[in-house]
């Protein structure tokens, strides 16, 4: 049990870092929020000089903290969190950003992790058949899944895109579901689940694709070692089937270090997505980030960066608690 | 002396690397039912190589060019080990032969408790047994190994290297095997625990009545413990006979060398040359 | 010779353990236990003698090889060199690093495999004897080599751990234990990796210089039988004790510590040729 | 980012630290990594032995010749030519004199921009960029990981915790969202200079939150190779502590090194381009990502300039896929298995079609 | 209403009017940056639509006529009769008039809004308003009393529900689309197109491909080449140029601007050397069109152009001529090729926001043909963000900034906004009156903006005008470099009466308040 303890505590510490952060990074960019929204209204308001009550009402809610303390703005900050305040958001004024992380964060988990589990899982069972076929025309299958990798993600699906969506017309160009059937919004019908399964196809396949490469050769080469490990000899000299030595000896030990990994990736799994959601204009929380890291949008970055790092510590929290099952040795010492 | 239960003759094995190395040349040895063959020799004559040989675990780069394997059964039957194939090896390993390996305190798998990995093999090979047949004659082998059967449930990492190599026994022991080869099972152990499970073995060989063949450079102790011995030296067998012969009257020149290493504890020192006049030279 | 002259003078000059204690602290979780690995041992060790510490694993042997050789802290205690106390840091330690030299027991890996032989020789010669040209340094360590008989020294020189074999680079150790000038060797199971048939080679090679350079040895073993004919006294350890010491002969020949009997009990022994299967036979 | 690497504090697996209840539970397991240690030791110096016998001190460490590497190194050779020859012979890559959006022609190999940049041009300077900001942030990344990994490892205690808790903690703090925000805070600092929004500035931010994965890799290997005994000699030998690192440790870190450093390029190269997408690549020079940028906010794809759309990116994934092939080579080298082991299933197969007495090829089909 | 779903594909307007998403759900008319689009204009109404690219004069809305007293200080309008919000309720005087005395609409200078009968309005303030009729009645929307007089934040409430007199009502929202249906109470009746729906995208790139593939109507967005979506029949483009792109230069070196920019001679020569051709050919991709040095919009404020020569800007390079002005001024060429000062070269800090294509290209652009009449320009990008703050504070050297045109055909606002010594402070501080981000002051252009914003009198503005056209022709606070175009894309096969090159009776722009609504009035459905 004190395994947990352990990993419980590192993980305190790491969400109070990343909290701390997340209060210190924005605090640290140059410009005032405040008097870029009060710029942009006068701008859209053709130059009209603003009353007083409305620079009030907007330094008061963006420019707030000026004449406090630091401390007390990192005190204060901590309050609202607690709360479950995460302010309003000021590109997007006067949304409440735990609103809009609510209507993103389901699209992203739900795509982005259904696509990494995809990819793990198949980057798993190729590479352990890989492996286990070593020495074959499979072995050139590594490199080729590498140079996916390779490609800069973006590029990738643009290209995808290019020829999928627009020129053959097979996939949706936008979207996470489709906006012209569905004006309403999302509702719970099977056509609309249909609809957003046919917008996730493309964006699911880019994903794989860059990302397949890493588990298979991670796998590939974990089996190798595996396979020539005395346990892997013994249970071949104890008359198993080839089978049983593959799945119950090879595979199994040779997937424990990837499924540390898959920890991490499935933590980034809403930090991973800025790219794709950009890229799709999927309706997600990467764009949200973007659209407050170009908006200097504090409360808005703060929240997203927030809902990321939690994620993050809860999958890998997650991956622990199963690490702890899969791998005994990591149950019995710290 | 009994009958002959594993005959090898003219083995040669080879390891295709650059240059090949002939690990086994022509070597040639009989176990016989219910005996200790003891097989020594230092580190790199080939010892393991031919343990593999005989139970048909070679990998590449090994390649066995030459000899034959003959296993005869109790049933009478005579087996061609080299040229068993498929399903028949597989059914063959473990059931008539055994093994002890010599990296034992890693032949289990980490994180598959000792009954999973126990039960394998029954499942395996015998695929009649009931559950709790299966659960009765694991404890009963972890008993004749002494382990408490409770440990069925642990994981190798919660058991001490003793254990391990214990439980390891127990397994090799599951289908009663008419031989069991043991390479180097207890090196890399403590000499009081060492001397336990050689205890342990040989009291099961007196009673479950399986051939050994016992590989260690550990000369003194084979010489303690086997029946026959065989000396190996570049691959080759160069001495075999009564460990009584090989340790008083030894011909081969290199089993005397070999001998000679061993300081006595009790008695002379051997080639061993602290004091007096061989202090040569350098003074 | 230098080596006689010091040995006359004898006397004062020992390495000297004192109520030596090592307490391992170990984590499992939030519990620490504390793991007593060494307790309370003490013993002295003159030029030109050689004591043998033997017992079983984990009794503590390599904690106290480590201890004298500086490499652990003891946790009460302490290592006396000629009668001082020696320094854990600074020039007292480089002092002491000078006259206590250690030889490992594996013989591969306490040889770095990155750097050449030549390497594993002249840094102790260089760190001990800053002053001298790398002429004099190459030189020395050339004769060194020749000394632990890897001749030609320039052609070994130039080789890397891996294009040795066992006992070259065993003998390569006890080299470089020798570069500093090292007047105490601490062996910690010097030839328990290596084959059989060398393992009397690279004792006997150790003991010859002991006796030339009047050399005070701990060696430290599994094996009673060495160690009876190496050592003018043995120590024999269990769970962190001394429990029992005395001459050598005296101690294998005539135990009287119960934990000696199991121990020699244990040892195989060729003159008892087929008693163990006996035992078995009539005993179970 | 690099997801195969475990993270989990691999304690457990560090032999020298199971703790048993008794001493007789401890001995062995350490006994037999010694002996584990050793076999390795040993089939790494046979390999190294057959390949040469002598010559220089890094020879045990490089790589075999295989295809893979002969590959690779050519590849990333070529590009890296190209990158550094090719803004010598190209025309300036910002004369916007030439003609707008011009396919491919003799004297435009690559046709040109809309602004009637040449695309050659502003490949071979791309690349010169990409691959100056791959290296300053892959060196970055390394030494951090080398402190936090390496001397973490080395020293152990105390100083392990605190640097192993940051490692863990900055592993698992998402980058890219730290990388976008550090991006948008350093691009307009005052103060900065004409670094902001540098290509200097951007390897920086790239290379300080990239090491993290490295340094725990490290970090495990340093552990490891601190218990090795030729350390303990050394230190009985009266070497320091920073001399033992640098010149007992680290060079048998060599190819893990050059691993986590070409890990460390593909990363910088790739994160660069994913920030230009972004808009908070550097603005200053011209890289492989500023190109794709250019590129897509000048709707190459929509206007059907595939010329300037696909080589930059074909160049980042061929540079890539060549480092990785390297990077193939190395994991060769620090793990000889993967390499001897299909061999040798591939000869295993024969042998066995051939019926020679070996193993059946049961676990190798 | 009819066709509540969305079943009936062909008779729904799609529209793109650049809303990124998560859609805002806002409709709320003083969130003049972060509501929707269809509020401004579709669901709320000013009382007049100034449809800038005629001289013609306004076109009622709710209002029907509007007459400034002598002074100019009273404004009395009258309204439509018998109008209702889309609620029911009846629309009067007296919700104009609340409207006016409401929020930010009540500015310094006003004093009162009277209804004195159900259709007429009074307004009163303390000085002229005759510049500023397009404000007042072009862009002050008009909102219910019944629901508005409840509502105390006017700035942070969201109106998630509009009630409007406009001719569309909000049907549905997501934050990935929303749709506007026809307003049965509309005061012309309910519009002929039944449905609008506008979505979210998040580049042009995705807006292109939906245009292509024909699943949006309607978006006015930047296409290089606007072909490639044309080229099937169904898609129709129109290119409008108006609003002038600017080098935007910090000028005034009394007010704190720093840089060699503040130097006329340097910001002539500047305005020679660059190639708008090039320029508006590369960066523009040819769809940008020329600007003049009187800001004004030509050939629709011809009667106020004082001097034909003024009506471009140089479209060629000259350098010989960049070159004599600098000479002339006391510069000389450094070793490099540079002119310099003093022995220090001029290093001017040119920049732009990111992700805007055509500015950016056209920085380098100018940055290139700078350098070779001996100029050094550094061009950079700036994100989004960073882009205002500078310009309105004056921290910058030379930014690529649109100015906007004026709503009529008058230059009036634009000499006040943009070059009047009163709509501008010192560096540091942002104007509250405004937008003279330049810092340019001149006292007699002050005192002709003066002169003209004081009278209805033409020949006396034409006299003023010629004044300010001459300095600020010559003075050069902002450089022009071309008329910014405005590209926009309708589908002319399912719907008709889009504005034609020939009746531009409002910009078919999407995202333009007001002139969206009045363009989507227009439209029949062709099934
Ligand atoms: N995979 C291999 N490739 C090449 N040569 C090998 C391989 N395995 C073993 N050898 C060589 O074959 C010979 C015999 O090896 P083997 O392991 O059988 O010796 P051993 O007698 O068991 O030694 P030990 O006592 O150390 O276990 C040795 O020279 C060894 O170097
Ligand atoms: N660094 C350490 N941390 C924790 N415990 C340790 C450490 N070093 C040694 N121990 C423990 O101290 C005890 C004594 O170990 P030591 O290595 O001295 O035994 P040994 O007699 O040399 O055994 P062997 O014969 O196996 O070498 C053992 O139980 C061991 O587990
Ligand atoms: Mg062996
Ligand atoms: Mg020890």
């Amino acid at each position: 049990m004190s395994f947990y303890l352990r990993r419980v505590a590192f993980y305190l510490v790491t969400f109070w870092a990343a909290i701390s952060l997340n209060f210190l990074l924005p605090r640290l960019l140059p410009g005032d929020p405040a008097a870029i929204m009060l710029g942009k209204l006068r701008r859209a308001s053709g130059g009209r000089p603003l009353s007083e009550e409305t620079i009030q009402a907007i330094t008061s809610i963006l420019g707030a903290g000026k004449d406090m303390s630091l401390w007390d703005q990192y005190l204060a900050y901590w309050g609202r969190l607690l709360q479950g305040d995460l302010g309003v958001s000021s590109t997007r004024y006067p949304a409440q950003v735990a609103d809009l992380i609510a209507g993103a964060l389901p699209w992203t988990i739900i795509l982005v992790g259904v696509a990494t589990v995809i990819s793990f899982a198949l980057g798993i069972i190729v590479g352990a058949w890989v492996g286990w076929r070593r020495g074959t025309w499979l072995d050139h299958l590594v490199p080729i899944t590498t140079v996916f990798q390779s490609i800069p993600y973006f590029w990738l699906a643009l290209v995808l895109v290019a020829v999928f969506s627009v020129q053959l017309g097979i996939f949706p160009i936008v979207g996470g579901y489709d906006v012209f059937e569905f004006p309403g919004g999302p509702e719970l019908s099977w056509a609309f689940i249909g609809s957003a399964i046919y917008h996730a196809i493309l964006p699911a396949i880019t994903i794989v694709l860059s990302s397949v490469g890493g588990w298979l050769l991670g796998m590939r080469n974990m089996m190798v070692s595996t396979m020539s490990e005395d346990y892997v000899v013994t249970a071949e000299a104890k008359g198993l089937t080839p089978r049983r030595v593959r799945t119950k000896y090879a595979s199994r030990n040779a997937a424990i270090p990837s499924l540390a990994g898959f920890g991490i990736a499935l933590g980034f799994v809403v930090a991973g997505s800025i790219v794709m959601e950009q890229v799709f204009s999927y309706p997600g929380i990467g764009k949200l980030m973007i659209q407050a890291v170009q908006g200097l949008d504090y409360a808005l970055m703060q929240g997203v960066f927030l809902v990321i790092t939690l994620t993050v510590l809860a999958a890998n929290f997650f991956m622990d608690l199963i690490y702890g099952f899969i791998d005994p040795r990591v149950r019995h010492n710290g | 002396m009994g009958e002959a239960v594993l005959t090898a003759r003219d083995v040669s094995i080879e390891y295709e690397v650059d240059p090949p190395v002939k690990a086994v040349r022509n070597a040639t040895i009989t176990l016989h039912r219910g005996e200790i063959l003891g097989l020594a020799g230092e580190s790199g004559c080939g010892k393991t190589t031919l343990a593999y040989g005989l139970n048909r675990l070679l990998k590449a780069p090994a390649l066995m060019t030459g000899g034959e394997v003959v296993f005869h059964d109790a049933s009478g039957r005579d087996i061609d080990v080299v040229a068993l194939d498929g399903e028949a090896l597989r059914t063959f390993r473990w059931d008539k032969v055994s093994m002890v390996f010599q990296g034992s305190m890693n032949s289990l798998n980490p994180v598959m408790n000792v009954r999973k990995q126990l039960h394998d093999v029954f499942t395996t090979h015998r695929p009649a047994m009931k559950r709790a047949e299966r659960e009765a004659r694991s404890a009963e082998l972890l008993n004749l190994v002494g382990v408490d059967p409770s440990r069925l449930s642990s994981f190798p990492h919660e058991l001490s290297g003793g254990m391990r190599q214990r439980v390891m026994i127990a397994m090799a022991l599951a289908l009663d095997p008419q031989v069991m080869i043991m390479d180097e099972p207890t090196t890399a152990l403590d000499v009081v625990v060492q001397r336990g499970i050689i205890r342990e073995i040989m009291r099961l060989r007196e009673r479950l009545g399986f051939a050994v063949i016992f590989i260690t450079h550990d000369l003194p102790l084979l010489i303690e413990i086997s029946d026959r011995i065989a000396i190996m030296l570049d691959g080759a067998i160069v001495e075999e006979g009564d460990a009584e012969k090989i340790y008083r009257s030894p011909e081969h020149p290199y089993t005397r060398r070999l001998l000679s290493s061993f300081p006595s504890l009790r008695g002379e020192r051997g080639d061993f040359i602290r004091t007096g006049a061989a202090a040569g030279g350098a003074a | 010779m230098s080596a006689h002259v010091r040995g006359t003078a004898v006397d004062t000059t020992a390495l000297e353990a004192r109520n030596l204690v090592k307490d391992f602290r170990l984590r499992s979780g939030l519990k620490v236990r504390t793991l007593h690995a060494v307790k309370d041992v003490s013993f002295t060790l003159e030029p030109g003698r050689t004591i043998a510490l033997v017992g079983e694993s984990g009794s503590g042997k390599s904690t106290i090889a480590r201890m004298m050789a500086k490499l652990e802290t003891p946790s009460s205690g302490e290592v006396l060199l000629d009668g001082v106390p020696s320094s854990n840091r600074g020039a007292g330690l480089a002092r002491y690093r000078r006259d206590v030299q250690m030889v490992f027991q594996d013989p591969f890996g306490s040889l770095n495999p990155f750097h050449p032989i030549r390497h594993h020789i002249e840094r102790p010669l260089r760190i001990h004897n800053p002053r001298l040209s790398g002429r004099e340094i190459r030189e020395r360590a050339d004769e060194l080599l020749e000394r632990v008989r890897l001749s030609p020294a320039s052609t070994f020189g130039d080789r890397r751990p891996h294009e040795l074999s066992g006992g070259q680079r065993q003998r390569v150790a006890i080299a470089r234990a020798l570069a500093p000038g090292a007047r105490f060797i601490v062996a910690d199971e010097p030839v328990s990796m290596l084959d059989v048939s060398i393992r009397l080679g690279v004792l006997n090679l150790l003991a010859e210089l002991q006796r030339q350079e009047h050399l005070g040895v701990l060696y430290i073993t599994h094996d009673l039988a060495t160690a009876r004919h190496f050592s003018d006294e043995i120590l024999v350890m269990y769970r962190g004790e001394i429990v029992e010491r005395g001459p050598s002969e005296q101690v294998i020949l005539d135990p009287q510590h119960e934990y000696t009997k199991t121990l020699l009990e244990a040892a195989a022994d060729p003159d008892r040729l087929g008693r163990l299967r006996d035992e078995v036979r009539n005993g179970s | 980012m690099d997801d195969s690497q475990p993270t989990l504090d691999h304690d457990a697996s560090d032999p020298g630290y199971e703790t048993g209840d008794d001493a007789l539970f401890q001995a062995p397991v350490s006994a037999e990594a010694v002996r584990e240690a050793t076999r390795e030791a040993t089939a790494t110096a046979a390999i190294a032995a057959a390949r040469s016998s002598r010559g220089g001190r890094f020879r045990h460490i490089l790589p075999s010749r295989s295809g893979k590497l002969i590959a690779g190194v050519v590849i990333v050779g070529l590009i890296t030519l190209f990158g550094i020859f090719g803004p010598m012979i190209a025309q300036p890559p910002r004369d916007s004199d030439n003609p707008a959006l011009l396919p491919p022609s003799p004297e435009h190999w690559l046709g040109t921009t809309k602004l009637g940049y040449d695309v050659f041009s502003q490949l071979a300077w791309g690349t010169q960029g990409s691959l100056f900001i791959g290296i300053v942030a892959g060196i970055v990344a390394l030494v951090l990981a080398v402190v936090f990994g390496v001397f973490a490892g080395y020293f152990g205690g105390v100083l392990d915790e605190l640097l192993t808790l940051f490692t863990n903690i900055v592993l698992v703090i998402p980058g890219l969202p730290v990388v976008m925000v550090i991006a948008a805070y350093v691009q307009n600092a005052e103060g900065l200079g004409p670094l902001a929004r540098s290509s200097l500035l951007v390897a920086l931010i790239l290379g300080i939150t990239g090491w993290a994965g490295s340094a725990v890799v490290l970090r495990a290997q340093a552990r490891s190779l601190r218990t090795r005994e030729y350390v303990a000699a050394a230190r009985v030998a009266g070497e320091k502590p920073g001399r033992i690192i640098f010149v007992e440790i680290l060079p048998n870190l060599v190819p893990l090194l050059a691993a986590q450093f070409i890990f460390g390029v593909i990363f910088a190269v790739l994160g660069e381009a994913g920030l230009s997408y972004l808009g908070l690549g550097p603005t200053g020079s011209i890289t492989l990502g500023t190109m794709l940028n250019d590129a897509q906010t000048g709707q190459a794809v929509g206007t059907g300039a595939w010329w300037w759309f696909v080589p930059p990116g074909a160049i980042i994934a061929a540079l890539g896929a060549g480092l990785s092939l390297i990077n193939f080579a190395i994991d060769e080298v620090v793990n000889p298995k993967l390499r001897l082991a299909p061999e040798n299933a591939k000869r295993q197969r024969r042998a066995a079609k051939a019926g020679k007495g070996v193993a059946d090829t049961g676990a190798f089909a | 209403s009819p066709s509540a779903g969305g079943d009936d594909d062909s008779s729904v307007l799609r529209v793109w009017a650049g809303s990124a998403t998560p859609i805002n759900n806002n409709f709320n008319p003083f969130a003049v940056d972060t509501a929707v689009h269809a509020t401004f204009g579709a669901i709320y109404e000013p009382l007049f639509f100034f449809n800038q690219l005629s001289s013609e004069p306004p076109v009622g809305l709710i209002g029907d006529t509007y007459e400034y007293s002598e002074d100019g200080k009273t404004l009395t309008v009258t309204i439509k009769p018998d109008q209702k919000w889309s609620d029911g309720e009846d629309l009067t005087a007296e919700d104009v008039a609340f409207t006016f005395g409401y929020g930010s609409n009540k500015t310094e200078q006003f004093v009162s809004a009277e209804a004195t009968d159900d259709t007429t309005v009074v307004l009163t303030y303390t000085e002229p308003q005759f510049t500023s009729a397009p404000l007042t009645l072009g862009t002050t929307y008009i909102i219910p009393e019944h629901i508005w007089a409840d509502i105390d934040d006017y700035i942070g409430e969201t109106n998630p529900e509009p009630v409007g007199s406009g001719p569309y009502v909000l049907s549905s929202f997501s934050d990935a689309a929303y749709t506007v249906e026809a307003n049965d109470n509309f005061r012309d009746g309910a519009p002929a197109v039944k449905e609008v729906q506008y979505v979210g995208l998040d580049s042009n790139q995705s807006s292109q491909d939906l245009l292509t593939t024909g699943k949006i109507d309607w978006v006015g967005q930047f296409i290089a080449n606007p072909d490639a979506v044309t080229g099937k029949g169904d898609i129709t483009t129109l290119n409008l140029q108006q609003d002038p792109t600017t080098i935007t230069t910090c000028a005034n070196a009394d007010l704190g601007c720093t840089g060699a920019q503040t130097d006329p001679a340097v910001r002539q020569a500047i305005n020679v050397a660059i190639d708008r051709a090039t320029i508006q050919e590369k960066a523009f991709a040819g769809l940008a069109g020329e600007s003049s040095p009187t800001f004004m919009l030509l050939p629709r404020d011809e009667q106020w152009l004082s001097d034909p020569s003024l009506t471009t800007s140089p479209q060629e390079a000259n350098v010989a001529e960049a070159g004599k002005i600098l000479e002339a001024a006391g510069y000389a060429k450094d070793s490099d090729g540079f002119y310099g000062k003093d022995g220090t070269a001029i290093e001017i800090d040119l920049f732009s926001p990111d992700g805007w294509t055509d500015y950016n290209d056209a920085a380098k652009l100018i940055s290139e043909q700078a350098a070779e009449a001996g100029i050094r320009i550094n061009a950079r990008t700036v994100s989004d963000a960073e882009y205002w703050t500078p310009i309105q504070n004056g921290d910058f050297q030379m930014a690529l900034f649109g100015l906007t045109q004026s709503l009529v055909a008058d230059p009036y606002s634009n000499y006040h906004e943009f070059f009047a010594g009163t709509s501008t402070v010192k560096v540091g501080e942002s104007p509250l009156v405004g937008q003279n981000y330049s810092r340019y002051t001149n006292p007699a252009v002050d005192e002709a903006v003066l002169a003209a914003g004081a009278t209805q009198d033409v020949a006396t503005k034409q006299a003023a005008y010629a004044t300010i056209q001459t300095e600020i022709a010559r003075d050069l606070p902002y450089i022009p470099v071309v008329l910014n175009a405005s590209q926009s894309f309708f589908n002319t096969k399912k719907f008709t009466g889009w504005p034609t090159e020939d009746d531009l009776y409002a910009a078919p722009l999407p995202y333009l308040a007001v002139a969206n609504a009045v363009v989507l009035t227009n439209l029949t459905p062709t099934k």
